[in-house]
């Protein structure tokens, strides 16, 4: 681990920032923190893409993921009502058999590439991750993932509708029910 | 392809169309067995006339069939009972009969084929009609009977499959007979492709420790069920046994020849102490195949040439005595509603001209001189106890505990004091009776005539055998 | 701007992006909640996608291949959501609970 | 046309009509077809008797067919008329067609009649395919097949289950014995290649065989004597065999068919001479069933039993003779015996048949004078078996102890006990029987009857036979050369059958004794149930106890044989069958769904149990195959 | 290609013209474009026709149609027309639901034809998400909820760990196109030692695979989801899926076949595992549909072994393996849909069937064919599948026919109240399908039994 010293300081902080808001994810009581929190982890891996010269990714990223999906969750959660620490804390049992299943796979891996060595890339070049590189990948060699997402969108959209829609005959059913009950 | 085709098309005329008369029925099957009689010309060839072939897989498997002289009776075996048991199934299982036709045809392709994957195809296409007929038309829920009848006997299967496969793979991925025959094994090869198959043999014939299916399924089918099974079905793994097993796998032979032999002279006095004391007519006739097959099993492994046509021909007569007796059994159960001896006897008293038939058929099993068991039975204590005398006296106690079994059962049933309430029996029930009395008679007094049949081709046999050992047997 | 950090190696990446899978996976395990369940699962294909972009830059791909991936990922993760929490309301409204460890009535 | 075609043919004709149609016949019809059929057979064998003489070794032949070819093993249906078949064929033609005259009596009140004669003609065609086969596989279905006519017979009245058991004990304990032929069969076609006698028995002739294999095939085939000729250990079925009817008894379970061991024994005459030991076991097995079977005899109440047993032990007496190698006397005492049995038998039947069935002797009595031809014939019969002098069992068994009395001494003193046994027991039934008080508080005595003249006349017939039979094969001393018999034998025998020098003297002593014998046995018989009048109690008890009871034998192997069998099938079935294996077999499925309700746990609804085992798949394929791999 | 664009085109056609009409009218719509797909298809595939041109747009190494693969395709719009054709309509109002069928089965051809590792993904995805909505259709359905919920979050889990796999892929090949990375093994064999970041990879993609095609121990979803989904909704997944889930693992682990011997130190125990857990949780099984399901299981554990054979020789037999198994399972889920109505959902249910001839008969071939019983096309698929990787391995042969063997005991289990005369009390009498339902259930009969009996029509398919 004396190599960590080493490493560029932006790196570490940035690193650190990401590992541990993802911890605190994981670990807070209260879904509205871990989204917050969720977040948080976002902007850093943002400030990673930056350093690995992925801009337009940064700005997506921050925009997709932070933006619109973290704020559909709290939405969510906020029309749920779950803001609360509702959640019934687990057994410490369940804790330790987690952290050692999640540890091992990161052990597992860990050990693996360290077993092994990783093989060192080629220099960097220049302009990768800018948009107007992407857009030519995107609308040449991409073309066909590209529209074909829109099937993806356009089923996950009717599902969404086909889920979240309520039929007239669930409410009918609601009301016999109360009228039971009553 | 004849064989095939015929049943095939007798069978989806009696699923489909509603004719009701057993006559018709009858007259069905006795077609293929007219056809079969105008071919003994090429049941006459030793080495086997190629009738169809065609590719069917790949370059692998091709459809061939041959009748050679052991098919033709094996043939004649089949188209032979057919008849009779068509003609005794009741008039509520009418649909029985559709399943029996399947079989049919699935038994004469067992017995014609002459490629390992077509082998096993028809194999278990004989298979598939006889568990739905046990399971269909018992009296009683028979489903764990028959799921574990299927399941033992599947097993079997399936480890012939794969002993096939192994041996394909080693002959250059064909499946043809000749190619099979022809592949040189190592030693552990042989015994485990020879094991694979002996094991469905085993199972189906069945040889003791493999027998556990039997007793149980026979008594809780359908007499019809029982008839195909033991008259039919169990002449498949004795086929199997000197046309599949013996030539492809002889290196094995050596191997597993003394393990056999052992196994079925347990199984022939085993199943005879036990029929001795069952109450169960049908359990008492599932007993005795057992200790009948298993000296067909042990004859046709002592390879010698009185084990092998007397195997053949104990084969017929123990088809033919096995369905009278279940026939017998039948009548009784009809007309009486009950198969226990305990509750049964006198039935000589009134049904004089059936208690003959019944005699016949009990003496003829019990292998009496001038009967039809006799000289099969001969043949093969011979040839076990050419091989090894102890096997032989061993083996020689199933005449006795036969007579004492098979006596015990006619006694109980048809003699004594009681008078049993019994409707009468009809000329339709006595027809297929009467046949096989007849054959009882028959064959007892000319052998020879069913023994001509044959022996040439199990003259070939044995030469591809010995051939395949390297060592003349 | 990595060249900037010249001894920072793709490995390090390797391992941060494995850290936080694992962290995700951590959470899978051990939340009940199922949106933070889900959140955890977003936060697992984040590693993927932070590893993605570190090899395309550590490997020079002209094409870009990897991050054209992060963006199919980013796709496919919002669609993703949105079903998600469709099927989370719909479960909510029948159950009014969110908690997965409820949802055991489909068993041997 | 080959007369042994009509020999065999014409029982057998009579077999199937009355088989066939005998229950549409008119019983006369039924009676005289049985009866002619057997007849003709018996002319017709008397007819060729001039041909079958010729001084050289002359014998009729007829081959049918093939029956079974094996490689170069050709078994042939094919018959010899011979000097030894022709004898026998005599006998059994001949007693034969006397006990049918007297079954028409007998039985004309049965239901069964036609089925009667159909078994009894089926019964002789069968002996005489067993005397008449010229290969063991001739005679080997002859001797099966009287053994199911025996079944059949012993069982003939089939409502009554004792009977049928008596039957089913008969066939079996036959099967035993037919084993051991078959088995010695298979040891002669190993060792000869054939079955044919005029194969088989040259290549012994020549003495290239080993002792020991052919000590084992005579062994095997003494096996199948001891069965059909009961002779211990198989002897307990013989007097069970009585619950058939009694002409029955007389003519299979007297006459014939008991007579088949002996026989084969005289057939293979060649084979046994040459197996010394073999010979040495025959005699001792024949002396003890012969003294047994005597002692067993004294304590018999039912008066076929009694016959029953002194069958056996005259069988014994057989075969002692064939162990001396005295073939033609054993042979010589089968036709005596073949007359007096009979006649015994049907005297017998004869007093059951006057009494309306009554056949305990200790409810007789003074039958003397209500039934006079019956009596007087079954004294001569009496007199017969006794040894009488010059009655023709005074001459069999005579010719018996001599032999005996040169090989063995200890053998001889036993023999002669049972003689004396003999006498006893004999007269005993006859004193009972016919002397004394009536006994019998049931049966009013007026209503005893005699029995009609055809049941009478082939009394006569036989009572005249035992009379005169001695003269077939009178003793040297007589005749001053061979007897006939042993002449009319002697070209049959390749090895010829040892003659016994004996000087005069010593052969009048024997011959002392055998009157003596004779003479103390009836007075001792007198004594107790003449002069005392003492009629048997209903158990004895001590040693007579064990008599009656006849030593225990048949519990004896009730315990240790079918009882055990009993078990050994219920236990196989029930425990080995049913449970062992089958939890072995079957087994595995119980254990599957074991296992497949332990899924139950894994597959128990959790989301996170789910996910936490997929994520310890994961691990596991990833260490195993990277880190470890 | 052609059956991607019909199938999306039938699925948005649907959507908006059967919109506010009940399900079973516009059902036709989509049935028709389902069965011209499979047709077309087939006939592109077997060369009579050529769509390529008008899909030269479409880069070859995206998203690419051999002969196979359009033969496979065909069979997917077969089978999904088979599915609609069979299992019966709901009469809600509204084509949603057919338009997420099409969908999904727009994304099991992507899968088919991905030549590419962004393509993979997005069609496992495309297939996947609708099928999550599908699985929870019947919003009031408790059971369908928790269905959605399971499998929703258990493959948004698997998704990522797939994902996961991909980047190290990409990060040790340095390309997503499949081929390439094929290439680039096929270097590194020459120099020994794999990349361990292709090792990974390779690993955590199957893992995503082995999840899609439930393998033991990825499997645990199926069952319970199986149960809580509509049953056209479960068969849609038993057959759908695992037909494109199998196709895309064989293209995967082909694209890694110079590391062959590796992957199947690791693929071969989880057949076996799939093959012997799979039948033994069936045995105990006291439901049909779970019955069904882990069936279904055991299956993907015989389709495993086909992975570890030289692929490109070997295709047929997958073909026929996934032809004959979705025709077994589509009829065995229909006549466990048809006879469950009535809320039996036990074995029991089949005592009504004996009525029923023409139901009877294929219960009697599906559950023949699917145990692998000869004269069907079953006993042809798994006999070749299991000779081919006989050459491979033995043991592993061995045990697959062990698990064939105990999978009889529960194939044969409706047998008992289906046939046994024995058995013969209250039997309901349920209504018979309309004609076009029959028709459809007697052609699935015929080609199993005719392709089973004359298996060289198989061989002249694919």
């Amino acid at each position: 681990m004396s190599e960590i010293s080493s490493l560029p300081l932006p790196f570490l902080i940035l690193s650190f920032i990401t590992i541990l808001s993802a911890l605190y994810v994981v670990t807070s009581k209260n879904p509205v923190h871990s989204v917050l929190a969720l977040i948080l982890t976002f902007f850093s891996i943002s400030a990673h893409y930056i350093l690995l010269n992925a801009q337009f990714l940064a700005i997506v990223n921050l925009m997709v993921y932070a933006g619109a999906i973290m704020v559909l969750f709290l939405f969510v959660l906020m029309l749920l009502n779950l803001s609360k620490e509702s959640e019934p804390i687990k057994s410490n049992l369940w804790g330790i058999a987690a952290s050692i299943a999640a540890g091992m796979v990161l052990i597992t891996l860990t050990a693996a590439f360290q077993k092994s060595g990783i093989a060192v890339m080629p220099a960097p070049s220049e302009g990768i991750g800018l948009v107007k590189n992407l857009g030519r990948v995107l609308m040449t060699e991409y073309l066909v993932p590209f529209e074909l997402s829109g099937i993806l969108f356009i089923s996950a959209m009717v599902g969404a509708v086909l889920l979240g829609k309520r039929d007239k005959n669930s409410e009918e059913l609601v009301d016999l029910n109360n009228k039971n009950n009553a | 392809m004849e064989f095939i085709l015929i049943p095939i098309l007798a069978s989806l005329i009696w699923a489909f169309l509603p004719i009701k008369s057993r006559w018709i029925a009858s007259g069905l099957s006795l077609i293929s067995l007219v056809v079969l009689l105008t071919k003994y010309n090429q049941g006459s060839f030793p080495d086997g006339l190629v009738v169809f072939d065609q590719p069917w897989l790949g370059e692998s498997v091709r459809f061939t069939l041959v009748i050679d002289q052991i098919t033709w009776f094996m043939l004649f075996l089949t188209q032979l009972l057919l008849p009779i048991i068509v003609l005794s199934v009741k008039d509520q299982n009418q649909k029985l009969i559709a399943w029996a036709f399947l079989m049919q045809a699935g038994l004469n392709g067992v017995f014609m084929a002459q490629d390992g994957l077509i082998f096993y195809l028809f194999w278990e296409l004989a298979m598939i009609p006889i568990y739905f007929i046990t399971l269909q038309f018992s009296e009683k829920d028979n489903f764990v009977t028959t799921i574990r009848f299927f399941i033992y006997t599947f097993v079997g299967s399936l480890a012939m499959l794969a002993s096939l496969i192994y041996l394909a793979s080693l002959s250059g991925g064909s499946f043809a007979y000749a190619d099979l025959l022809n592949t040189q094994l190592s030693h552990a090869q042989s015994l485990i492709i020879g094991g694979g198959l002996l094991l469905a043999f085993a199972v189906k014939i069945p040889i003791f420790p493999f027998h556990l299916w039997q007793a149980d399924t026979y008594t809780n089918s359908p007499a019809q069920g029982s008839m195909l099974l033991s008259g039919i079905m169990l002449k498949m793994g004795l086929y199997g046994l000197i046309r599949w097993y013996m030539p492809l796998a002889a290196e094995s032979i050596d191997f597993y020849q003394p393990i056999v032999m052992t196994l079925a002279v347990v199984g022939i006095i085993y199943g005879g102490i036990i029929a001795i004391r069952q109450d169960d007519m049908k359990r008492i006739t599932a007993y005795s195949s057992l200790s009948h097959v298993g000296l067909i099993a042990a004859g046709f492994f002592t390879l010698n040439s009185s084990g092998f046509n007397g195997g053949l021909l104990q084969m017929l007569v123990h088809g033919l005595n096995v369905v009278g007796m279940f026939l017998i059994i039948d009548i009784i159960q009809k007309n009486t509603n009950t198969r226990n001896l305990s509750e049964l006897g006198g039935i000589a008293s009134k049904y004089k001209f059936f208690t003959v038939l019944f005699f016949i058929i009990v003496i003829g099993t019990a292998a009496a001189p001038l009967t039809s068991g006799f000289p099969g039975e001969f043949m093969l204590l011979n040839s076990v106890f050419k091989y090894n005398s102890i096997h032989g006296v061993l083996s020689g106690l199933t005449i006795i505990l036969c007579a004492v079994y098979m006596l015990r059962i006619f006694q109980k049933s048809a003699l004594g004091s009681n008078e049993i309430a019994m409707s009468e029996v009809s000329f339709v029930d006595y027809v297929p009776l009467i046949i096989v009395a007849f054959s009882v008679l028959f064959i007892g007094l000319f052998p020879q005539v069913i023994l001509e049949i044959f022996t040439l081709s199990v003259e070939k046999l044995m030469l591809d055998i010995s051939n395949a050992k390297g060592v003349l047997s | 701007m990595l060249n900037v950090f010249h001894n920072l190696e793709i490995s390090h990446y390797i391992y941060l992006s494995t850290v936080l899978f694992s962290i995700g996976l951590f959470g899978v395990l051990f939340r009940r909640n199922a949106i933070v369940l889900l959140m955890c699962i977003e936060l697992m294909l984040n590693s993927v996608n932070l590893l993605l972009a570190a090899f395309t830059e550590y490997m020079g791909d002209a094409n870009a291949n990897g991050q054209m991936f992060v963006f199919f990922i980013m796709v496919v993760a919002a669609a993703e959501a949105a079903v998600g929490l469709a099927i989370l309301v719909m479960v909510y409204r029948n159950t009014r609970k969110t908690d997965v460890s409820f949802l055991d009535q489909l068993k041997d | 046309m080959n007369p042994i075609i009509l020999i065999l043919g014409l029982p057998l004709l009579g077999f199937l009509i009355n088989g066939v149609l005998g229950s549409k016949l008119p019983k006369s019809v039924v009676g005289a077809i049985g009866t002619a059929s057997v007849l003709g057979a018996f002319i017709i064998a008397i007819l060729n008797w001039n041909i079958i003489s010729q001084p050289e070794n002359n014998s009729i032949h007829l081959d049918l067919f093939t029956f079974l070819q094996i490689d170069q093993l050709s078994l042939k249906v094919a018959f010899q008329l011979d000097r030894l078949s022709i004898w026998m064929t005599l006998i059994i033609t001949g007693i034969g067609t006397l006990i049918h005259l007297y079954s028409i009596s007998y039985m004309k009140e049965d239901d069964g009649f036609y089925k009667f004669f159909a078994y009894l003609n089926f019964f002789i065609f069968n002996m005489l395919l067993l005397v008449l086969g010229s290969n063991f596989l001739m005679m080997f279905f002859g001797w099966e097949g009287v053994g199911l006519c025996s079944y059949l017979l012993i069982g003939f009245w089939y409502k009554n289950e004792d009977y049928g058991k008596a039957a089913r004990k008969a066939f079996i304990m036959n099967r035993i014995g037919d084993l051991g032929l078959l088995l010695g069969m298979f040891l002669i076609i190993s060792q000869f290649g054939s079955l044919d006698y005029s194969v088989v028995f040259p290549q012994i002739a020549t003495g290239n065989t080993s002792t020991s294999m052919l000590t084992a095939i005579s062994l095997l085939l003494f096996v199948g004597a001891t069965g059909k000729s009961a002779q211990i250990p198989l002897f307990t079925w013989l007097p069970d065999a009585m619950a058939g009817p009694t002409p029955v008894s007389a003519l299979i379970h007297a006459a014939t068919m008991v007579t088949a061991g002996i026989y084969l024994t005289v057939r293979c005459q060649v084979l046994f001479a040459l197996s010394p030991l073999t010979n040495e076991i025959i005699l001792w097995v024949g002396l003890g069933t012969a003294v047994m079977a005597a002692l067993i005899g004294l304590k018999q109440n039912d008066i076929k039993k009694v016959l029953a047993y002194s069958t056996v032990s005259q069988l014994g007496f057989m075969f002692v003779a064939l162990g001396t190698g005295a073939y033609s006397t054993a042979l010589f005492h089968v036709t005596t015996h073949a007359f007096f049995k009979a006649l015994l038998f049907l005297g017998a039947g004869s007093v059951i048949h006057g009494m309306h069935h009554e056949q305990d002797i200790r409810h007789m009595g003074g039958l003397k004078s209500k039934m006079p031809l019956t009596h007087l014939t079954f004294l001569i019969g009496t007199l017969a078996i006794s040894g009488f002098p010059l009655l023709s069992g005074f001459f069999s068994k005579d010719e018996i102890l001599t032999a005996v009395f040169l090989h063995n001494k200890v053998a001889y003193v036993l023999l002669a006990g049972s003689a004396l046994l003999t006498t006893i027991y004999m007269f005993r039934l006859y004193f009972l029987t016919f002397h004394g008080q009536y006994r019998n508080h049931h049966h009013a005595f007026d209503k005893v009857h005699e029995s009609p003249m055809n049941m009478t006349l082939p009394l006569m017939v036989l009572a005249l036979l035992s009379i005169v039979g001695g003269a077939l094969n009178l003793p040297t001393y007589v005749t001053h050369s061979d007897g006939f018999l042993l002449s009319w034998l002697k070209p049959l025998f390749i090895i010829p059958q040892s003659i016994h020098e004996i000087n005069h003297n010593t052969e009048y002593v024997l011959i002392g004794i055998a009157v003596l014998i004779f003479v103390s046995g009836f007075l001792i018989a007198r004594n107790i149930f003449v002069s005392k009048a003492t009629v048997p109690a209903e158990n004895s008890t001590g040693l007579g106890g064990i008599l009656q009871n006849k030593f225990y034998v048949d519990e004896f192997y009730n315990k240790v044989f079918v009882r055990p069998l009993e078990i050994t099938s219920s236990v196989l079935h029930d425990l080995i069958d049913g449970l062992i294996l089958r939890a072995f077999t079957f087994g595995i499925f119980p254990m599957l769904k074991l296992v497949g309700r332990l899924n139950k746990k894994v597959q128990n609804g959790n989301i996170e149990m789910y996910l936490l085992y997929m994520v310890i798949a994961i691990v596991l394929l990833l260490g195993v195959n990277l880190i470890f791999a | 290609m052609i059956g991607i664009a019909l199938v999306f085109f039938g699925g948005v056609v649907t959507l908006f013209l059967g919109l506010n009409k009940a399900e079973s009218k516009s059902l036709w719509i989509l049935r028709f474009f389902m069965l011209l797909s499979a047709v077309l298809s087939g006939a592109e595939s077997q060369g009579w026709i050529d769509f390529s041109t008008l899909f030269k747009w479409v880069p070859s190494h995206m998203l690419s149609f051999n002969a196979f693969k359009l033969s496979m395709v065909s069979i997917l719009s077969f089978f999904g027309f088979f599915i609609l054709s069979l299992l019966p309509s709901s009469q809600k109002k509204g084509a949603d639901v057919l338009g997420l069928f099409a969908f999904a089965l727009t994304g099991a051809m992507m899968m088919v034809g991905s030549q590419h590792l962004v393509m993979l993904f997005l069609g496992l995805e495309v297939l996947s998400i609708p099928l999550f909505v599908l699985a929870g259709s019947e919003k009031e359905d408790i059971y369908g909820n928790e269905a959605a919920m399971k499998y929703f979050l258990m493959g948004a889990f698997s998704t990522a760990v797939f994902l996961l796999g991909a980047a190290y892929t990409y990060g040790g090949s340095g390309t997503l196109v499949l081929a390439e990375i094929q290439m680039k093994l096929s270097f590194a064999a020459h120099f020994g030692e794999f990349p361990v970041l292709l090792k990974a990879g390779v690993i955590l993609m199957s893992v995503g695979l082995l999840f899609k095609v439930s393998a033991v121990p990825f499997h645990f979803w199926s069952p319970d989801v199986y149960e809580g989904s509509p049953n056209r909704v479960a068969t849609f997944m038993a057959v759908i899926v695992k037909v494109a889930g199998f196709v895309a693992f064989a293209q995967l682990i082909n694209t890694f076949s110079p590391m062959q011997i590796w992957i199947n130190q690791w693929i071969v125990p989880v057949s076996i595992l799939t093959i012997l857990a799979g039948n033994i949780a069936a045995l105990v099984q006291k439901t049909v549909k779970r019955t069904l399901a882990y069936s279904s299981i055991s299956h993907a554990g015989y389709l495993l072994l086909f992975l570890i054979l030289p692929m490109e020789e070997n295709l047929p037999i997958l073909g026929t393996y996934l032809l004959s198994y979705g025709l077994g399972t589509i009829i065995l889920f229909y006549l466990m849909d048809k006879y469950s109505a009535d809320g039996e959902k036990s074995f029991e249910m089949y005592k009504n069937i004996r009525n029923n001839k023409i139901d009877l008969a294929a219960l009697v071939i599906g559950s023949l064919s699917i145990a692998g019983v000869p004269s069907t096309i079953g006993f042809v698929a798994k006999y070749q599948l299991f000779s081919a990787a006989f050459s491979q391995n033995h043991y592993s042969v061995y045990l697959a026919l062990l698990g064939s063997a105990i999978s009889i005991a529960y194939y044969f289990k409706p047998f008992r109240y289906a046939l046994a005369e024995s058995n013969e009390v209250d039997v309901k009498q349920v209504s018979n399908d309309g004609l076009f339902t029959q028709i459809c259930l007697i052609t699935g009969m015929l080609l199993i039994i005719s392709l089973g009996l004359l298996p060289m029509i198989t061989e002249r398919i694919f």
